[in-house]
């Protein structure tokens, strides 16, 4: 199968269940690929958050694609809470794994390294850490007395996000949102939405290249043109504010939500 | 108190209070959806002739992290953060955040985003500002329902950072580490001591004579409004145009 | 204290005694700085390669200025073995830590973290591991019966280095060289040689950004045109082969090295 | 074995042999100063039609890193790397490889660069081939003075690679992980057993009938001329052009 695919082959590998990881909402949300998701009626993702998320978590628990969450925070930031996020967790139906953005940055570290467990300060005493049963509390072997919190490694199924542009080969240029980088090395496998195509290989230029995620980690990509709207793609185009205060309206009841999918989602969008 | 006649917007003299906070340092960041702590750090430096360093993690040109979302906390465990703000959905009085839930945490009556960095960066940046302009005793709680990140820890709990204070629309409180407890520094112009501990839902240690904070110097308004509020319309024109245009 | 700094006065802050850490033989090593720290006579260096070096280590250690070694191997590659290192570890002058590559990676990505260890993989039932006192074996407390290594943190006083460029705010484009990130997010200091300052701010236009250490990191920087030779700058110049050739030719006696420090150390090389 | 006129190379026969032990992989690495695995990681891509991914870490064109040093050690430990190649000061007839000492550790009689990242590598890496061309009882010794890396390790070890061959200048020794010895799979044209088992200082196993190493084909030979060879001479170029350029 080869590298650039269509929207819709690209992300099967996302399937029912798969352990799913998107970074935050201000590095390149891939969001015309979670509205392909929702289309297709993904269901119980296990959701990571790298560390945090906005509209695209919101829109994904909201559809009824979510079964558990790893998160550092959901939120719309100037435009409230996330609407669908509190709705799920008040009511109970959505368990979240509350974790703080350094342990989520350190858990794909782990993954990314190939060992078991990273270590990390902090978090002691913190009602984040007691309700992480899977998280454990040592101490420190090269000191005395010292408890320290050993996070294991979280290897996603999938990464998902995306990204100015890519090579025919599949190398994937990120600049500086090195998490992307290591988002891809964690995963068992990557999925990456562009901007465009890169014209040559990004590797051959020593400044492209030193932004540039390689191939081997990339199992398919897609072509989406502003693929993260209506969120930011860092350097290329920002929020688009008013279509998110339209969203923060709406979603804010169950209704308003369906009507947002069926506007939005459902039917493609007149890009 | 005096009802003396304000010059300077609640703003401005907010942002005054912390960047005396933040006094001396070498690098002073701030989380996203913070316009005040971000125009304390830009007057901060703008006093300091460049220092400090200044990491507005929701801006481009005024963040020069490179290495991704991690630098932040990588570069906080090295002892290169000197100084960060946080809130809470809650803060009580032994300074512990919470930014998560309130009522039981599997099926909460209120649920918040979640609790960030705080979990880590409470523990190692050296000055944390708590920073939450509603005063009250929904907000200020005698002990928050979740602890996202403790305001004190164990003698044995690697800790290199912590509380230093807690600047709300009211007053501003400093925090004593050894006490575990707050102490009222100063109340804003316009409100008094008994509107503080009304609104507060937690103890704290009050001195024989309470100061008024302190207006801002002539040369800080000067500085805000013609070196600081320019650099801060690129992430907060609003802000910036409300707080710092004169009408 | 200006950022740009003449050399001298760059490398100041390496004292004797201080733990110097430097890059692998191909990224960038500062070889106008180690020179000029030979003429200054430092002595007594805690030196540190990551995680490996050729012609800087050689030359440190057979000038005298080395106390201990932490290293994975130390080689004048395809000009064979690095006579002055051979000759100081057989005549039991020389304390070597042996590591192994990932190892020395992972000890400094601890203190790039902020954490007191990193667990790796391997090594169990190795030698290196063996003769390495200060590294721990522990029973992975997530597992049963899973021997793993921790390995202290490894907190240099000083990463050195050589980049193509520097701007005036000290931020220095090291490419997709990114260990030298690492060393200086490790080190308690950073001091560089560039081969050119660059006009305006590495940190304006996202494409340099990507490969770019912030100046937060940085004490001191130096322009070395030319600095690393006679090894590679990646991109920009290879190594100086015949140097090399005659280095080790030289370099083969102690009277040969001394020829050498007095023909290309001590005389500055008319460039 | 045979006298028949060789119409191709000893290196050209060793890249074929070890051409034919990589495979089709996804991935593989090349260390520095490793002509012939080079040449043999570059003709398993051209028989496969761009696969496996080849990392020549000596080479900028051919080496796709961009995560720094570490990239090569954290892409194994995720299980990316199929192959990859070791050699040794010494070679024992466990799989322990010796890059360090000979004699006493403190104060060595020979003292080799170091042990590079075989500690690691050889522990993560399914495939690894041990490659020495020189066959000598100085090489191949019953018991490495330092052991870089064990050739076997105990059963709770966590280890998903270890060696799958030794390649000499005489010999092709497979190494049976479950019997922790090697096995003779051939000798090369023009060597004997007899002149393998005076020049080896291990035990090793030898099956009834002992083959001979088989010649590369002539497609094999064609590719390596014309489609290797140009891309090998970017990084060795002296190599490429003694190997592989008609006389």
């Amino acid at each position: 199968m080869p590298i650039i695919r269509s929207l819709e082959d690209a992300l099967a590998p996302i399937i029912d269940g798969c352990m799913l990881v998107v970074p935050r909402e201000s590095t390149g949300a891939a969001m015309e690929a979670t509205r392909a998701l929702i289309r297709r009626g993904v269901r119980d993702l296990n959701l990571v958050t790298l560390p945090t998320s906005s509209l695209q978590a919101d829109l994904l628990i909201g559809a009824g694609c979510v079964a558990a969450l790893e998160t550092s925070a959901i939120s719309l930031g100037e435009f409230g809470l996330a609407p669908r996020f509190t709705d799920a967790v008040r009511s109970g139906k959505l368990h979240v794994r509350d974790a703080t953005c350094p342990a989520l940055h350190a858990a794909l570290q782990a993954s990314e390294k190939g060992v078991p467990f990273m270590p990390l300060r902090g978090l002691i005493g913190s009602d984040v850490l007691a309700h992480r049963p899977d998280w454990m509390v040592i101490d420190n072997p090269l000191a005395n007395s010292d408890p320290i919190v050993l996070l294991p490694a979280l290897k996603p199924d999938v990464a998902l996000f995306h990204a100015p542009m890519a090579d025919a080969a599949g190398n994937v240029w990120v600049g500086r949102q090195r998490e992307l980088a290591t988002m891809a090395h964690a995963a068992r496998t990557t999925i990456v939405t562009v901007e465009k195509l890169h014209e040559g290989s990004l590797l051959n230029d020593p400044v492209m290249a030193a932004g540039t995620l390689p191939g081997l980690y990339v199992e398919a990509i897609a072509l989406a043109p502003r693929g993260a709207w209506p969120l930011t793609l860092p350097d290329h185009y920002p929020n688009d504010g008013a279509h998110l205060a339209e969203y923060a309206r709406l979603a804010a009841t169950a209704e308003g939500f369906a009507t947002y999918l069926d506007r939005f989602v459902h039917d493609r969008r007149a890009a | 108190m005096t009802d003396a006649p304000l010059d300077f917007s609640t703003e401005e003299m907010l942002a005054d209070v912390i960047a005396g906070l933040i006094g001396d340092l070498r690098h002073v960041a701030v989380g996203a959806a913070s316009p005040i702590p971000a125009t304390a750090a830009l007057l901060a430096r703008a006093r300091g002739g460049g220092r400090p360093y200044v990491s507005l993690l929701q801006s481009r040109k005024h963040n020069f992290f490179t290495d991704g979302g991690r630098e932040l906390f990588d570069c906080a465990g090295q002892g290169r953060v000197d100084a960060f703000f946080l809130s809470g959905g809650q803060i009580d009085g032994q300074g512990n955040v919470n930014l998560v839930t309130i009522g039981d945490y599997e099926k909460p009556t209120v649920r918040f985003p979640g609790s960030f960095g705080s979990a880590y960066l409470y523990y190692v940046v050296p000055r944390v500002i708590l920073f939450r302009t509603e005063h009250s005793r929904r907000t200020l709680v005698p002990r928050v329902d979740f602890i996202s990140a403790p305001g004190v820890s164990d003698d044995n709990v690697f800790r290199t950072g912590g509380p230093v204070a807690l600047i709300t629309n009211r007053c501003h409180f400093a925090f004593d580490r050894a006490a575990k407890r707050f102490h009222l520094q100063s109340v804003h112009p316009g409100h008094t001591l008994e509107e503080v501990r009304d609104n507060t839902g937690f103890d704290f240690d009050v001195p024989t004579q309470v100061p008024e904070t302190p207006a801002p110097s002539g040369e800080t308004l000067r500085l805000m409004r013609e070196t600081v509020a320019p650099e801060l319309a690129e992430i907060y024109p609003e802000f910036a145009k409300r707080v710092f245009e004169p009408v």
